[in-house]
């Protein structure tokens, strides 16, 4: 049990969700699937990060009255994940936005959202 | 001095700028991004001067006042003063050559374009872990924008592939990072040196490491990185290829004190075998984007290799790398523009180049210096590159990468000799904008510039290296006069040249015999030149470089000058063989094997320093265990330029559809370069081992079989030019014979018959040109009968050919009766027998040559057939006078060729007695043989002309003939397959088998580069599949199955 | 180079001698052949009649300068390889123009005559003339093959290419020839001397049911009178040549001429029994047989 | 393939200078291209067997197109008999083929025979038959050894010259004649027998047996013959009813093939006599050579024969009309007799007057030197031209009658 932390939970969850989504985007055929798939596959990566920089018994690193202002590097999680994860999911929105304007301009072109049509370029 | 960060803060500002921008100021805009691109430029320029001066020292930016690893730094020294440089040069000349598209589009791809050089200059600059995977995903984001410039179908997908592949390259980067960093507990890169010693560090480094060689699509995880190439607008696909790899490869460099020694040597072999399979699949591609595609790709390989090895490689790391960097990014970039002028993808189409010569020259020089020929700074990285690997004793690197070097010369130079040949009747004059030709032009000069200070860099004797080339450089730029004018300064300039190197070479017999070859070879052979008219554009800038690559090949300070003097002379020629009318195929076949044997001998001097130390081809005496490899490499390379059996098959369609008045050139005088090297290994090699065999017996067979084989297939031909093109063949396996025998006489042979060879092969090739230039013909049986109307090019073939048959009195039989008494002293009788077999088969052809060519029946439509022009018959003539001299007094020249072979070689030499040659077996006496026979043939002519002297000429049907009369010329002239009984009894001996076993490897290789490329599926989820095998082969490759 | 006119008269004098004993040669072996076939035959004498007449044509035609060079060409082959050649051993008057060069050089000049015959027979322009020459060259390549073997087998066996020496080194009983001592080489050599002779079943050159006479097809009066003074010397010369290579020389001119008779003697008996070989035929028969004894021979040494 | 020996060599050399067949099979050739060399095998030539000549294309050193010239005798016999009287066509007829012209006679003379109703008495036809056997050797005594003397072997040619002089001696000695007998005539025949002939002819058959064991040494046995012999010149068995060959040519091809059992004349049907055949089929020179050899020592064996056998005395002539205004009634027969060569008939057709309405003449020559050589002779070597074509035993006058 003493595996069973938050942290590890985290983690197996984080992982398996990237399992997941990389099945997803690998063996799915329709391209919004695909992309669905690749934002789990972000979430997953997103909750590992957060899941490595989590400290038992610490807080999230921001400073209020509960806090206070001293010995802040006792209290808190490793901030810099938590803001890695930020910037990390701002870029995951930002492909997966880009993703998404391929794809209606990929069905606007062949009128298909099966991936396996778009493979004129190839060899 | 401005700031580094300005570069981006720049490019902020102007994305900010443009996003303000209306819809009808596009055009201002474009200006906007170009002053902005140039404003970026200008830093990092400035930074790359001042690095470069001293004047600036190398600097660490600091974000948010912080140090690292507390905050985000950006670093400038001279790698990213350069890379960053480049980058920038490049966006701005990008924007200028986009011009029109960019007018056309909205303001968005404006600031896409911004967005990307950012991008690409903090990923070169930073030194933040996180803060790389930002920026590489922001490069991402605006690469994938940027392939949609085209928006047809095929860049979409190609973009949303890449996109699927970008997010998993990515997520394996983030894992790597945030990992690394839980580990280390920074993100700064200098502070991670020690990462993989942390315990589970090594994996972290490990997904840094395999997301970042991703990035750079390596073989074969790289198929979206092929479709984007294949279908983004070519100045995105040169972006791609001429700064994006870059800048990945400099992320691979900087995070390469990370990675633990044991992995480097994985990380180069990935990245060589990226190299020659690339460009071994490139060669199966018609789709011009595709193939520059591939070999993008195997050039960020070899790059890979480079920076992976950086450590091993040492000093020449840098001269290396910047060898492979500069030629990739202005040669590839310049032919992804090319691209974009043509606009097209079909070969084909690509013949509107020759409408736009400088354009074309540039082509030229692009492909050129992809291929890593000289004067190209990738020619000399690669030589270094080799050598530094070779002493290391790397030989299956090499191995790989010069395979992968030739597959890129057969796919490049397919490519250039098809858009050569391509028809010239485009649709009129193409409209080419100023602003697409000149960022070509541009990194044109960019990389004649560069390989002007690659050379200077190598210091080499001037003399014998600069000023030739810059006297080619100079026929470069006067290309346009009239070729007689270039003519006689071409001529002028070998005559100087060869007024100032003789107070050089006078003391040495040996390079003065060469450099008279080679010299008065090619100034002979362009006298006929004079008979062209109009400018004959290409054609003397090349007849230099391969005359002067000749003449490197005499003094060669260095092994280098040697191997580039080969390189230089193979292209010149090949060149010239291309400039025929039907010599595409065979000019690419000649390119192909003369790069075959370059490479073989680039092994070969990588492994040379083990056994003979540093300088030109050293001295080995004895036998060397393991220097037999070294010599039969050399051999072997020397052989296929002298075409020996079984690597002949390239030279009869090289000779026979080379330009005919060129042919001797190329032909005559080049072969000697063969000669020459095979000369020097065997004499300073001396009797070396293979396995425990003899070599020289074994060329000693190979030389008898090339012999036969040569005279036997120039029997059955019936084109003039590739009967003496096959003669050849036959001439060099005697000459090689004789070099094997390794005795005094051997050698002697040798020489004698490469200089009589040169002289009647140049002559009877000149002969040739000369009928054929009259006739129109190359047929023999369309000919016929021209003794009449072309007298004097009969007495020159007829010189000629006795000559060659080695008849007394002329010159040749000086070589038959050396030939005899040394092999008699050697005992090969065998072989021996087979030469000798060979010379009289030589009969068989000769008589054709002239029959068929010069007697027999006149046909109707060569009666008024005039002499050969002048200039053609001039250097016969001079010929036939040194024949002549050497008939009567074989002494001038055997006597000085004697003192070339040194001491240590066996056997006795020649002596003289006054004008008798003796041997220990032998004697005779050529004056005395030629005072004998002029008397005789005097006498008895006279008494023919006393007795008849009312002798009638008759017209030419007054023959007897079986009391009927031959009605035409055409069905009485017996030349067409006149030797068939002869084919019959012994046609058996002539089975194409060299031709059968290439072919065989050609069609292999095709099959096999199918089914490798059918890897390449076309779909993006199998691609991103591939990135995920790799990562685990990888894996496996560097863990060896053990948890790291 | 002071000119030995001695010696120089003394060679002409061989070479009339030669000549005649050619003429004779060949009306005497056309007599005895004549027998064989149940015929009379012609008189002996009958090739000075053949060569005075057609020195004594009038009517003449040339078809240009080849053409008339050939038959020249033709006989300073013929006279060339008799020039070369040392005739009696021991003489110094009678070694001819030997000193100019080996063994080598006789074979290699044999190819002068060819060469210029076969242009000039070219420029004829007849049809038979090209078919002749081209199997003439074709079989001569193979012919010569066995030959030279068998030559260089007898060079290294007296270690020199010098004819005099290779004579010198048989002096002594018939056991020492050549050709009891290298038989395999002697015989190599003899069945190459067939073909040399153009005699059946190697005279396809000629082949008068074929193509009537092959390279001579055009040449009349003067032309066939040179041609026919050098096959009197021509013929004699190689059996000469042979005589020295393998059947110990001569001493004297009657030894010379006994034995170059019989050598003479042997490509016409074979001749006069055999069909011809057809050319595909007749060039590999030389690179069976004979080859493989010549090369036996060269091995024995 | 017409040449099964080239054949052998087809297969090993490469083909692809040579002119290729289309659909139909001919070769396509191209005078123009200038790979093509025509010359003319005769008639001034010594391989051709008599005034005819042979249009050769070659392609290198083989024959690519052949045809058979005629037209060097201008004579036309034929047209001549139609103004001739019957009796005038003898000189005449014996030109026909020179080397035998007693079938000629024969064939004349039974024909009219035949249309007019005359007997030949006993002895005239055992006479007769003589006559032919011995023509039928002197040909083949020259013809024989001509099979090598094609390829150069000329001394059994000499030999067998001699000894041909010998029969013609006995011709001359029975005939008046050496050359043109025109000993057959209607009714009969000339004379009888010298004194002492059967003596002198026995004593020559006795030489030429002698011959043949030396020419089967010199020639049939000879190595370099068979070579070039053997498989060289092959006339498919199937051609022989396509092309109308006969006699030895298509004995070699493994029919049996003689007038003289088949139909017999004269009396042939009292002899004791069996034409050889090769069974094999081989139907090459050699084959052919080989039939002829035992054909002429059949032929000797049937003189002998016809000598022990024919009464020593008889009638020579026939009853017949004045030969000199003989008015054959009007009729039409076909005459046939064995000659050397093959099947030799006359188609006589008479129309009541003096003259010869019709003589046609069916020679084995028409058919074996136009047709079948003329397809022979494509992919033959040019070396083997005049041996293909004389072991067909062609005699031109017969194809230009």
């Amino acid at each position: 049990m003493e595996y069973l932390t938050l942290q590890n939970i985290g983690l197996v969850t984080g992982f398996m969700l990237m399992l997941i989504g990389l099945y997803g985007a690998l063996t799915q055929k329709n391209i919004l699937r695909i992309i669905v798939a690749f934002t789990i596959f972000d979430a997953g990566l997103n909750l590992v990060i957060v899941a490595l920089s989590y400290i038992k018994g610490r807080v999230a690193p921001i400073i209020d009255q509960t806090t206070g202002v001293t010995n802040l590097s006792e209290k808190f999680v490793d901030p810099i994940p938590q803001a890695l994860v930020l910037t990390s999911i701002v870029i995951g929105v930002g492909v997966t936005g880009v993703m998404l304007t391929f794809a209606l301009r990929m069905f606007k072109t062949r009128h298909s959202l099966d991936i396996n049509d778009f493979k004129q370029t190839k060899w | 001095m401005v700031s580094p960060v300005h570069i981006v803060s720049i490019g902020l500002i102007t994305a900010f700028l443009l996003g303000l921008g209306k819809k009808s100021q596009q055009q201002m805009l474009v200006f906007v991004l170009m002053i902005a691109t140039a404003a970026m430029t200008m830093v990092s320029g400035s930074w790359l001067i001042g690095l470069m001066t001293g004047s600036l020292k190398p600097t660490d930016v600091f974000t948010a006042g912080f140090k690292p690893p507390f905050a985000i730094n950006l670093r400038m020294t001279m790698d990213e003063a350069v890379l960053t440089t480049m980058v920038n040069v490049f966006g701005f000349l990008t924007v200028i050559y986009l011009f029109d598209v960019l007018k056309k589009a909205g303001k968005h791809l404006l600031s896409i374009i911004v967005v990307f050089l950012i991008g690409l200059n903090v990923v070169v600059m930073t030194r933040d872990l996180f803060n790389l995977f930002v920026f590489l995903e922001i490069t991402s984001i605006a690469t994938a924008g940027l392939v949609i410039i085209i928006q047809d179908s095929k860049s979409i997908s190609a973009g949303f592939k890449f996109l699927m592949a970008s997010s998993v390259i990515s997520g394996i980067l983030l894992i790597g990072i945030i990992f690394a960093y839980s580990y280390v507990g920074n993100l700064n890169i200098d502070f991670m040196t020690n990462l993989s010693m942390v315990k589970g560090g090594a994996v972290a480094v490990f997904l840094v490491m395999t997301a970042i060689i991703l990035e750079s699509k390596q073989f074969p995880a790289n198929g979206w990185a092929l479709d984007m190439y294949e279908s983004a607008h070519p100045a995105i696909g040169s972006a791609l290829s001429a700064v994006s790899a870059p800048a990945i490869l400099f992320v691979v460099y900087k995070l390469m004190p990370m990675v633990p020694e044991n992995w480097h040597p994985v990380i180069g072999l990935l990245g060589l075998i990226t190299f020659a399979f690339s460009n071994f699949l490139a060669t199966r591609q018609e789709n011009i984007r595709r193939m520059l595609g591939y070999s993008s790709v195997a050039q960020g390989g070899l790059m890979l290799t480079v920076v992976a090895m950086s450590v091993y490689f040492g000093q020449s790391f840098w001269f290396i790398i910047l060898g492979f960097l500069l030629t990739n990014f202005f040669a590839k970039a310049g032919l992804f523009w090319l691209n974009g002028i043509v606009n097209s993808d079909d070969q084909n189409k690509w013949g509107i180049l020759r409408k736009r010569p400088v354009l074309f020259f540039l082509f030229g020089v692009f492909v050129v210096a992809m291929a890593g020929l000289p004067p190209f700074p990738t020619f000399f990285a690669k030589w270094e590159m080799i050598m530094q690997l070779a002493q290391g004793n790397g030989w299956g690197w090499i191995v790989l990468i010069l395979l992968g070097s030739i597959f890129e010369i057969a796919f490049l130079f397919k490519w250039f000799g098809r858009v050569f040949h391509a028809v010239k009747d485009q649709p009129a004059e193409p409209v080419i904008p100023w602003f697409k030709e000149f960022p070509v032009m541009l990194f044109g000069a960019g990389i004649l510039a560069t390989s002007y200070y690659f050379i200077k860099y190598q210091q080499f004797d001037n003399l014998f290296v600069l000023i030739p080339l810059l006297i080619v450089a100079a026929f470069v730029v006067i290309d346009f006069l009239p070729a007689f004018i270039k003519n006689i300064l071409l001529i002028a300039a070998l005559t100087f040249y060869g007024y100032i190197i003789y107070p050089e070479i006078k003391g040495n017999i040996m390079q003065l015999v060469f450099m008279s070859v080679f010299l008065v070879g090619g100034i002979l052979t362009l006298i006929p030149g004079f008979a062209t008219k109009g400018t004959r554009a290409g054609f003397y800038p090349f007849a230099a470089m391969t005359i002067f690559g000749l003449i490197m090949l005499v003094n060669p300070g260095d092994n280098l000058t040697f191997f580039m003097g080969w390189e230089q002379m193979a292209l010149g020629s090949y060149i010239l063989i291309l400039r025929g009318k039907k010599a595409e195929r065979p000019a690419q076949q000649y390119m192909l094997f003369s790069a075959g044997g370059a490479y073989l001998m680039l092994a070969a001097f990588g492994m040379l320093p083990h056994f003979a130390g540093d300088t030109f081809f050293g001295n080995l005496s004895g036998l060397i265990p393991g220097a037999g490899v070294v010599f039969v490499l050399f051999a072997l390379g020397f052989m296929l330029k002298t075409a020996a059996i079984g690597l002949h098959i390239w030279l009869p369609g090289a000779y026979s559809e080379a330009e005919d008045d060129a042919t001797p050139l190329v032909s005559g005088v080049l072969i000697n370069a063969g000669v020459l090297g095979l000369f020097w290994i065997v004499t300073s090699f001396g009797p070396q081992q293979l396995f425990g065999y003899d070599i020289f017996q074994l060329m000693g067979w190979i030389g008898a079989i090339t012999a036969i084989g040569g005279n036997m297939l120039a029997i059955y031909e019936e084109d003039m030019k590739r009967l003496i093109a096959y003669s050849s063949v036959g001439a060099m396996g005697y000459i090689i014979f004789a070099l094997s025998m390794d005795s005094k006489l051997g050698l002697l042979i040798a020489l004698y018959y490469m200089v009589l060879h040169f002289i009647y092969k140049t002559m009877l090739f000149m002969s040739a040109a000369g009928v054929i230039y009259r006739t129109k013909t190359r047929n023999m049986y369309e000919m016929g009968g021209l003794i009449k109307s072309m007298p004097w090019s009969f007495i020159v073939v007829l010189i000629g050919i006795i000559t060659l048959a080695g008849m007394p009195p002329l010159a040749g039989f000086a070589g038959k009766w050396m030939f005899y008494n040394a092999v008699v002293m050697k005992g090969w009788y065998l072989q021996g027998t087979m030469v000798f077999f060979s010379g009289i088969v030589a009969f068989l052809y000769l008589y054709k040559l002239i029959a068929s060519v010069f007697l027999g029946q006149l046909k109707d439509n060569h009666r008024r057939v005039k002499e050969a022009p002048f200039v053609y018959l001039l250097p016969q003539f001079i010929f036939v006078i040194a024949i002549m001299v050497l008939s009567i007094f074989p002494q001038v020249l055997l006597e000085p060729l004697a003192t070339i072979i040194p001491d240590r070689v066996p056997g006795e030499a020649i002596l003289w007695d006054g004008r008798l040659a003796m041997t220990s077996f032998g004697y005779w006496n050529a004056f005395a043989v030629m005072t004998t026979v002029i008397v005789m043939f005097a006498t008895i002519f006279l008494w023919l002309t006393y007795h008849s002297r009312k002798a009638q000429k008759v017209k030419q049907f007054n023959i007897v003939f079986a009391a009927e009369r031959p009605f035409r010329p055409e069905t009485t002239h017996v030349s067409y397959n006149m030797f068939a009984g002869y084919k019959k009894a012994l046609g058996w001996l002539m089975t194409p088998l060299a031709t059968q076993f290439w072919t065989g490897i050609s069609d292999w290789s095709t099959a096999i580069a199918d089914k490798v490329r059918s890897w390449y599926t076309g779909n993006g989820q199998t691609y991103a599949m591939h990135l995920l095998l790799y990562a685990f082969v990888l894996y496996l490759l560097i863990s060896g199955g053990k948890i790291l | 180079m002071s000119i030995d006119w001695i010696k120089l008269l003394f060679t002409l004098l061989g070479l009339f001698i030669v000549l005649n004993y050619g003429l004779l040669q060949y009306g005497l072996i056309r007599r005895i052949t004549a027998r064989i076939g149940k015929r009379i035959g012609m008189p002996v004498y009958q090739p000075y009649i053949d060569l005075v007449k057609n020195y004594a044509m009038r009517s003449q035609i040339t078809h240009g300068v080849m053409f008339y060079l050939g038959p020249v060409f033709r006989l300073v082959g013929g006279v060339g390889i008799f020039m070369f050649m040392p005739l009696i051993y021991g003489s110094y008057y009678w070694s001819n123009y030997s000193f100019a060069g080996d063994v080598i050089l006789i074979m290699y000049f044999m190819f002068f005559g060819m060469l210029g015959m076969a242009l000039g027979a070219s420029e004829g322009g007849h049809p038979y003339s090209f078919i002749g020459i081209s199997r003439g060259l074709s079989q001569f390549t193979t012919v010569e093959v066995p030959f030279t073997l068998a030559v260089i087998a007898v060079a290294v066996q007296h270690h020199s290419f010098s004819l005099t020496e290779i004579v010198a080194g048989q002096q002594g009983g018939i056991m020492h020839w050549n050709i009891m001592t290298n038989p395999f080489a002697g015989i190599a050599a003899m069945l190459a001397f067939l073909g040399m002779m153009m005699a059946s079943p190697f005279n396809v050159v000629q082949a008068p049911q074929e193509i009537p006479i092959g390279p001579p097809t055009e040449y009349h009066g003067t032309y066939l009178g040179l041609l026919q003074t050098n096959r009197a010397i021509l013929y004699v010369s190689e059996s000469i040549l042979m005589v020295n290579l393998f059947f110990g020389g001569a001493t004297n001119w009657v030894e010379l001429i006994v034995k170059s008779f019989c050598v003479f003697f042997w490509p016409v008996f074979v001749g006069l029994v055999f069909p011809r070989f057809r050319i595909d035929q007749s060039i590999p028969w030389f690179l069976k047989i004979p080859l493989i004894l010549s090369i036996i021979g060269i091995f024995m040494v | 393939m017409s040449n099964s020996n080239n054949h052998k060599l087809l297969i090993k050399t490469d083909r692809s200078s040579y002119p290729q067949p289309d659909e139909s099979g001919k070769l396509q050739v191209d005078l123009d291209s200038g790979k093509y060399v025509k010359v003319w095998h005769g008639p001034n030539h010594p391989g051709v067997t008599g005034n005819m000549s042979l249009e050769l294309t070659l392609c290198g050193d083989e024959v690519v197109e052949a045809k058979t010239h005629v037209g060097y005798l201008h004579r036309g016999f034929e047209k001549i008999f139609e103004r001739r009287t019957w009796m005038q066509c003898f000189p005449t007829v014996v030109r026909m083929c020179v080397p035998e012209p007693d079938s000629n006679e024969y064939n004349l003379a039974a024909s009219m025979e035949e249309l007019s109703n005359v007997e030949v008495p006993e002895y005239a036809q055992w006479m007769r038959t003589l006559v032919l056997e011995m023509a039928r050797i002197s040909n083949l005594l020259r013809l024989l050894p001509a099979h090598g003397g094609t390829m150069g072997l000329g001394l059994g040619v000499q030999w067998g010259v001699y000894l041909r002089d010998l029969i013609l001696d006995r011709f001359e000695e029975l005939t008046g004649a050496r050359i043109y007998h025109m000993y057959i005539i209607p009714g009969g025949v000339r004379g009888k027998m010298p004194d002492g002939f059967k003596k002198r002819l026995i004593s020559n058959l006795d030489d030429i047996d002698d011959f043949l064991i030396r020419l089967k040494r010199l020639v049939i046995d000879n190595a370099v013959f068979k070579k070039r012999s053997i498989g060289t010149g092959y006339i498919n068995p199937s051609w022989v009813d396509k092309y109308g060959i006969v006699g030895p040519n298509a004995r070699a091809a493994g029919y049996k093939r003689d007038v003289r059992k088949d139909n017999p004349y004269l009396i042939y049907d009292q002899l004791d006599f069996e034409p050889y055949v090769d069974n094999e089929a081989a139907s090459d020179i050699f084959s052919r050579t080989w039939v002829r050899f035992m054909d002429l020592k059949y032929g000797v064996e049937m003189i002998r024969q016809i000598l022990d056998k024919m009464p020593n005395d008889g009638e020579i002539l026939g009853k017949i009309p004045n030969a000199l205004n003989w008015k054959i009634p009007t009729g039409q027969t076909y005459v046939r007799s064995e000659s050397s060569r093959g099947e030799y008939g006359f188609f006589a057709v008479a129309d009541g007057s003096e003259y010869p309405r019709r003589i046609n003449l069916r020679g084995p020559s028409y058919t074996h030197a136009i047709a079948l050589l003329e397809k022979l002779l494509v992919n033959a070597n040019i070396s083997d031209v005049s041996a293909i074509m004389v072991s067909l035993a062609t005699c031109p006058p017969e194809i230009e009658r």
